[in-house]
């Protein structure tokens, strides 16, 4: 137990924390703009997967910004095509989204082969680029708490920085941007808009063009920092975790953020504790991610409710 | 000079309804032009056209003596016509000003400008006279402000002509007031109005000319100050028609209902109700009149059992009903005809023989052993439809295709298809035509007259006056005066009452509450 | 009013021809597909084309393959039509299918696996399970307003990991560390409903009848019974349904319930048919998810969910054929099947499941009927 | 029957997954090429992909498509061949990595063809000792089943015997496809110490190999020559696999083909293969010689002999 808890508190789980929760977090921010516009994004696994590929395959021919930048572009694209399917020819939004997930997994795979000339697992046969950490070790010469911040702070991916202050971002745009108000009346009551002269229909394409960027940029950390390089499926249902991480977190940027983070404290805590147990089953610290967004759901729910009895509504 | 003319308009839906055909409507600059019709006449349909909404199959439109074509709304907007729609376009979570700034926001930067757009608001909210606070969110407000804040809307996209759709309809007379206040001062200002409305007396007070609407074409286009509201009625039905029900005296003995110590919390925690005591006998009507929100819907529903009650009892037909189900109380001989049709008076995508045996699928003639029995639910259907005459293809039509007045029919065939004992009855007539305003009218004294206790409440008072044996006045949910209805109860006596500026003393009331 | 009836027979029948010219469309728009990939990817597309049409039906074999999907694809998309006329979006059928096959594999190796019961009651536990896997997200739901799509597909994860642990650790294994059980006793596993020759070629089993069975049963609860009237009633609209009396939470959970059976039944005939025998991990290999398509594709009718798996199943086996004998690669049909389920659900708008995303109040746009002309 | 270049064995691979990765079948459909090179047959590869309910219905159509010879692995398909092999009996089978148990079946037209990778465990076990500083290695399983824990139990048994306290972490992944959680796996067993990490884990060993690159440990390669396979994409990768365990699945099949050809393979018996049958070993290339130092690599040598010779007896999970 002891042990557990100085791995718990110390600053390298900290840091596995940041790297875990990155990607989850980038995608949720996705997930919260589709869902505030009105659509459920059940695609997320897909244009994260996609966005993974493709960050792979550009960085191995250009620097690693680029790389980042088709990564999102091609999850940005997904959104579009998804768009168009729900929004112009009236197809179901969700069976779109699970369409787009089939064809990631399929199409990934394809992709790599052809990219590859003939490998159908894994990229490691090209040279792709890392997203860079970003470097605070100057930190350590502040006397006193210099060293701690900076096996805190110093060494998490730029993506990683770029998640934290698009929370920030995300939260002005909706809570204090003209476009905002326009998302999420679009997303709440969708006449108010239209007889206000908004082109519902195009913000709805943009919030998912958005989502899939984000999602698609949470791919290439996952693809070029988490992990350098790409495998099939290598996004292992975290695209339906961060819808859950959507819903946990009160459809807030900042309820986005402290459900992405509880998710990767559990990833880590995965990681971390068959080191420490051996003889706990893996399936159920595997389980745990899941058992615990079913508890907070109740609570939170229980909670709700506790807060209208306490009303006498009910 | 017409600001706006309208000539030969025709429009035909998708499914092959012609909803107009040639219609013509010349509207002058500064003038409240009404158009009146019955149910599905086309009026709604003639609007969005105007607004932009609906494209039209047939005629033009002239905008200043231009020609003009509106292929969205925001073109209409830009042309300086605003519209309030009957349901309307506000988002609920947003706060007042958020609503009216919507789509043309002022901004800072890429920031919104919150203290620009909620000094704005304030702004117009004072120049016509259109009293409303900027900041609370809009699903908190009672529909009469919620509707100011539409007129805000247009108002503030700098419109010139205003379409208000069925404004009225939602309003409580003192409400009604101040609207047509706002659009004499609107006028005043240099704006014209487009006013519908079924109630004739509201549309003689505003308007200076009518254009008629039957069947999709115009009847013709009068002035106000030449016409009755019987010549009228009788241009948009085509026939003479009386709204005046002939009311049996009545011989009350049996308590059916009472209420006493009633205490309703809402959602957000206000009380609604607070402390209700009331009797209602057998073949009486009872009118709760108030301005909408202050309890009317709220204790209707808790009798019904729609709705959690913080403290009080309720009594049924001499059973304590608190602990008793919704269906349980139905079982008691408890009917009711709920205030939105819509949301909680039927189910539209269910064909109308399901829903007119919804409220009975206990009854062993239409289920049993847990099967329904399709012939006797499709009989009864038929029977109903007969005898109500509500205008449907057939028992296995879907809801969801009949007109507003014919779903209301409905719901009415539904709850009255056998005598209740107590009839809850909630805005009966909102947006109904004459014609079917009538028949429902009656089927409710009906039903009083083969000794249902009847509570009833509508924003309409002179529905209230026309049906009621008493009149109960709420206010803050409680009563501040309670009446018998007689001759000389006039809807200003009743109205000083609604917006809590006098109340009664318990001896006053004593008389009426029994 | 005598010919009102003959009214509704009218549109009735124009709604059946519409709705199969629609089907023939879709199926027409995802063969073009297909051929258009073929062309791109194969040597032969030819002989790769010829495959996918024909195939399935080539063999007694191939027939039972195609015919054991199409009674899968039945139950999940059944189950998934159930929740869905409740307007709920319960997608917990992956879960209720291992918890279902856990619950017939415990019963099927112990010693009344061996016995006549080994089937019914094989059965019998099996829907339980998923009952009462259909029944928490449900109750939740119900009491406290748990999101149902959330808390399912948690459920769904927890149930492939138990399923894992269990196989891995407490049920019977031919040797120890393989993510298999023991094979099943014959009395416990659904005989074949054909042989040829004493030979093991069809796959065909008992789980065909129990499809069918399904599919009456189904239709029979959803518009013979008041249950099935309160169900859609309460799927059309909940607040209304209060209003009249019906328990609108009770019918969510017990249609969540119902079709948590219906989970729990496909999960036996997986692992009680003749494809397996036995219970392996992750054996589902996502079938349970193509009910969604199913379900929507059938419009959620109970009667028209065999059908839409006839088609659909025919076209899954004819893309794994292909891909086994041909040259066209594995994941060339993951990409065909997304397409197709693109266009098709492109035609196929059920407006229905948006809306529930949607939080518009606004109704469903009523196709304008005689009754509105009339007046 | 003779068989000659114009009427060759018609022969099929059927993997229950898909080519690429960049171990086991990859090296199955290698051995394949090189007996299409050499042997009179012709050879088609079906992948059937990871949804386990396609699996028979594949291998049946297989077997109905006359093939002579239907080639299929692990425990997975066992039940399936055992279940079609006497419908099929003038069909040749052959279950690499996996055996049906003869005793209670008709498989007579099944060649067995197992592995016993715990002697090669024991020899990179015991080099992985020697060589690491901190005293601490790291195990990453991908799934716990005996063809993937026989590769531990024996490394486990060769680091003690090199150094009876050392200390092995160990993590089951429950995956072979999740590189990011390999990486994050092997990361938290570096943290804890561990200098030499052995993934035995597919993809998700290839995300642990980049941890062991990213933070200049070392590493144990798998199934194939990892440290060849990295060489020229990623030769930092390559350069801290300092051996690798393999399972020469490619070259055991195409012995077992040449075998078919000339009537010799044991069909309807199982042929269980060790480091003596040359099918399982320690990659003993340019990475060997330059990170393990000479002596180590003597005492290594004379273990592999012992062990041939049966005086070392190495535990295993393969039956
Ligand atoms: N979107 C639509 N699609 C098809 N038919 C429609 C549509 N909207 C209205 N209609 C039909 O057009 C006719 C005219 O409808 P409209 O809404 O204009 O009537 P109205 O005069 O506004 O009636 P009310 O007084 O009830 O509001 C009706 O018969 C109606 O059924
Ligand atoms: N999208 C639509 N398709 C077909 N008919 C429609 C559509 N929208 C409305 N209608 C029909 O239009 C008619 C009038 O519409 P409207 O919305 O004005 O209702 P209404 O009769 O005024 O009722 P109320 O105003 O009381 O709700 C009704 O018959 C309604 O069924
Ligand atoms: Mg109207
Ligand atoms: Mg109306």
């Amino acid at each position: 137990m002891m042990e557990l808890l100085i791995t718990v508190f110390s600053a390298t789980f900290f840091v596995t924390i940041i790297r875990t929760t990155t990607p989850l977090l980038l995608a949720t921010l996705g997930g919260l703009i589709a869902d505030l516009g009105g659509a459920l994004n059940v695609a997320l696994e897909g244009m994260m997967l996609i966005g993974c590929l493709t960050a792979v395959i550009v960085s191995v021919y250009a620097p690693w910004y680029v790389a980042v930048a088709a990564g999102l572009g091609a999850g940005a694209l997904l959104g579009l095509i998804m768009a168009f399917f729900a929004f112009r020819l009236k197809a179901d939004i969700i069976l779109v989204g699970f369409a787009i997930n089939i064809l990631a997994a399929g199409g990934t795979v394809f992709a790599l082969a052809i990219a590859t000339g003939g490998d159908k697992g894994t990229s490691i046969n090209l040279q792709s680029k890392a997203v860079p950490a970003v470097d605070l070790s100057f930190l350590s010469a502040i006397p006193g708490i210099g060293p701690v911040l900076k096996s805190f702070l110093s060494g998490h991916s730029v993506l990683s920085w770029l998640a934290a202050f698009l929370v920030f971002a995300v939260w002005y745009f909706l809570y204090r941007t003209p476009w905002g108000l326009w998302l999420r009346g679009v997303g709440e009551y969708p006449a108010a808009p239209e007889a206000a002269g908004i082109p519902v229909n195009k913000i709805r394409t943009l919030s998912l063009v958005v989502s899939g960027a984000l999602a698609g940029l949470g791919g290439a950390q996952l693809a070029m920092f988490n992990y350098v390089g790409f495998t099939r499926d290598m996004t292992a249902g975290r695209g339906f975790i961060a819808l859950g991480a959507v819903l946990l977190g009160a459809r807030h940027p900042v309820g986005a953020l402290l459900a992405a983070l509880l998710f990767g404290a559990f990833e880590a805590l995965a990681v971390v504790m068959p080191g420490l147990f051996n003889d706990i089953p893996a399936e159920l610290i595997r389980m745990i991610p899941f058992v615990v967004t079913i508890a907070a759901l109740v609570l939170f729910s229980i909670r709700a409710q506790r807060a209208l009895a306490l009303r006498g509504v009910k | 000079m017409a600001l706006l003319e309208a000539i030969g308009i025709g429009k035909t839906y998708p499914g092959g309804v012609v909803a107009n055909d040639g219609v013509n409507l010349v509207i002058e600059p500064g003038e409240v032009h009404a158009v009146v019709g019955e149910n599905g006449a086309g009026k709604s349909t003639l609007m969005k056209i105007l607004f932009g909404i609906e494209q039209p199959n047939a005629g033009t439109l002239l905008l200043d003596n231009r020609q003009v074509h509106f292929s969205k709304p925001r073109e209409a907007i830009d042309a300086g016509i605003g519209m309030v729609f009957q349901h309307f376009s506000l988002v609920p979570s947003f706060s007042v000003y958020e609503n009216v700034v919507l789509g043309s926001e002022p901004r800072a930067g890429i920031r919104l400008d919150r203290q620009k757009a909620i000094a704005e608001v304030q702004a117009l909210s004072d120049k016509f006279r259109l009293k409303v606070d900027p900041l609370p969110p809009v699903g908190s407000l009672p529909v009469g402000q919620q509707q100011r804040v539409e007129i805000l809307k247009a108002l503030y996209r700098n419109a010139r002509i205003l379409i208000l759709d069925e404004p009225t309809a939602v309003l409580a007379p003192q409400e009604v007031q101040e609207l047509f206040v706002a659009i004499r001062s609107l006028v005043a200002q240099g704006k014209t109005v487009i006013f519908i409305a079924h109630k004739l007396p509201e549309v003689l007070e505003i308007s200076n000319s009518i254009t008629v609407m039957r069947q999709g074409k115009t009847v013709g286009q009068v002035k106000t100050k030449e016409v009755t509201e019987k010549s009228l009625a009788a241009m948009m039905v085509g026939r003479e028609v009386s709204l005046r029900v002939e009311r049996k005296p009545t011989e009350q003995t049996e308590r059916v209902a009472s209420v006493s110590g009633l205490r309703i919390v809402n959602a957000r925690g206000t009380e609604v109700v607070a402390g209700l005591d009331l009797n209602v006998y057998a073949g009486e009507i009872v009118g709760l009149v108030g301005v909408e929100g202050n309890g009317q819907a709220e204790t209707l529903e808790a009798i019904a059992g729609l709705r959690q009650v913080a403290a009080g009892d309720i009594v049924v037909a001499n059973q304590n009903a608190n602990p008793l189900s919704v269906l349980q109380r139905r079982g008691l001989g408890l009917a009711s005809i709920p205030e939105d049709r819509i949301a909680e008076g039927l189910s539209t995508g269910s064909t109308v023989a399901e829903n007119l045996v919804a409220t009975r699928l206990n009854d062993s003639r239409y289920v049993r052993g847990g099967l329904l029995d399709l012939k006797a639910i499709k009989a009864n259907a038929q029977k109903l439809i007969e005898r109500f005459s509500i205008r449907v293809g057939g028992p296995g039509s879907a809801v969801g295709t009949l007109s507003g007045g014919n779903m209301q029919k409905v719901v009415v065939a539904r709850e009255l298809s056998e005598q209740p004992k107590l009839l809850l009855v909630n805005q009966p007539t909102r947006g109904v035509d004459l014609g079917a305003t009538q028949f429902i009218w009656r089927t409710i004294t009906d039903a009083r007259d083969k000794g249902a206790a009847v509570l009833l409440s509508s924003a309409d008072l002179s529905e209230l006056l026309a049906l009621s044996d008493r009149l109960l006045v709420l206010y803050r949910g409680k009563i501040v005066a309670a009446f018998l209805n007689t001759p000389d109860l006039t809807p200003e006596t009743l109205g000083t009452y609604m917006l809590g500026l006098s109340t009664q003393t318990a001896d006053e009331m004593q008389a009426a509450l029994k | 009013m005598s010919n009102i009836p003959a009214i509704d027979r009218n549109s009735r029948w124009k709604t059946i021809r519409r709705e199969v010219g629609r089907a023939v469309g879709a199926l027409a728009i995802a063969l073009l597909v297909t051929f258009i990939v073929v062309l791109l990817t194969s040597k032969a597309p030819l002989e790769a084309i010829t495959q996918l049409l024909t195939a399935p039906a080539s063999k007694p074999r191939t027939i039972g393959l195609w015919l054991d999907d199409v009674a899968k694809l039945t139950i999940t998309g059944l189950a998934f039509s159930l929740v869905f006329q409740a307007r709920q979006f319960a997608m917990g059928v992956q879960g209720q299918v291992y918890i279902g096959a856990l619950a017939a594999s415990y019963v099927a190796l112990s010693p009344l696996g061996a016995s006549w019961a080994g089937i019914p009651l094989g059965i019998t536990a099996a829907m339980l399970a998923g009952a009462i896997y259909g029944f928490l997200p449900g109750i939740a739901k119900a009491k406290l307003g748990a999101n149902e799509i959330v808390s399912s597909l948690m459920l769904n994860y927890i149930a492939i990991e138990v399923c894992n642990f269990l196989v891995r650790t407490s049920l019977p294994k031919p040797q120890p560390g393989v993510l298999t059980t023991n094979d099943f006793p014959d009395s416990a596993v659904f005989p074949q409903l054909i042989k040829f020759d004493g030979l093991n070629v069809t796959r065909l089993d008992l789980g065909l009848v129990f499809a069918l069975i399904a599919v009456l049963v189904v239709w029979f609860a959803l518009y013979r019974t008041s249950w099935g009237l309160k169900l859609r009633l309460v799927g059309h609209n909940a607040r209304f349904a209060e209003y009249s009396g019906i328990k609108a939470t009770f019918i969510m959970v017990s249609a969540m319930t119902a079709s948590g059976a219906l989970g729990g039944l496909l999960g036996s005939m997986f692992v009680q048919g003749q494809g397996y025998g036995k219970l392996t991990v992750l054996f589902e290999g996502g079938l349970a998810f193509e009910g969604i398509l199913v379900a929507i594709v059938a419009r959620s009718r109970p009667l028209a969910v065999p059908i839409v798996a006839l088609f659909y199943g025919y076209l899954r086996q004819g893309a794994q054929l292909m891909n086994i004998r041909t040259d066209v690669p594995a994941e060339v049909i993951g990409v065909v099947t997304a397409i197709i389920i693109l266009l098709v659900s492109s035609s196929f708008s059920l407006n229905f499941i948006t809306r529930l995303f949607k939080r518009s109040p606004a109704p469903a746009a009523a196709p304008a009927t005689v009754g509105g002309a009339a007046k | 029957q003779e068989y000659t270049k114009d009427n060759p064995l018609k022969v099929a691979l059927v993997l229950h997954g898909t080519l690429g990765d960049k171990s086991f079948f990859d090296d199955a459909a290698e051995g394949m090429k090189t007996a299409q090179a050499e042997l009179p047959v012709t050879v088609k590869i079906i992948e059937l992909g990871y949804d386990r309910s396609k699996w028979q219905a594949g291998l049946a159509d297989a077997a109905d498509s006359g093939y002579d010879v239907i080639i299929a692995g692990t425990f997975d398909m066992t039940g399936y061949i055992v279940e079609l092999s006497p419908e099929y009996p003038d069909v040749k089978f052959i279950d690499f990595d996996d055996a049906p148990d003869y005793s209670a079946c008709e498989c007579k037209n099944v060649l067995g063809v197992q592995y016993t990778t715990a002697a090669a465990g024991y020899l990179a076990g015991f080099a992985a000792a020697k060589i690491s500083k901190s005293a601490t290695l790291g195990t990453i399983i991908g799934m716990e089943f005996p063809t993937v824990t026989d590769f531990k139990t024996g490394f486990d048994q060769g680091a003690k015997a090199a150094n009876p306290s050392i200390n092995i972490l160990n993590a089951v992944a429950g995956s072979f496809n999740d590189p990011a959680k390999g990486k994050e796996i092997a990361l938290a067993q570096i943290n804890q110490g561990a200098d030499v990490v052995f993934p035995i884990a597919g993809g998700t060993g290839i995300g642990s190999l980049q941890a062991v690159k990213d933070s200049g440990k070392l590493a144990v390669g798998v199934d194939s020559d990892q440290a060849t396979i990295f060489a020229s994409s990623d030769p930092a990768q390559a350069d801290v696999i300092f051996t690798s365990v393999l399972k020469k699945v490619g070259h055991s099949l195409n012995l077992a083909l040449k075998g078919t050809l000339d009537g010799t393979a044991p069909y309807g018996s199982r042929q269980l293969l060790g480091i003596k049958d040359g099918a399982v070993g320690i990659a003993k290339n340019a990475w060997y010689e330059k990170l393990v130092p000479a002596d180590v690599r003597a005492e290594v040598d004379a273990i592999e002999a012992k062990i041939i010779a049966g005086e070392i007896e190495v535990a295993t999970d393969m039956k």
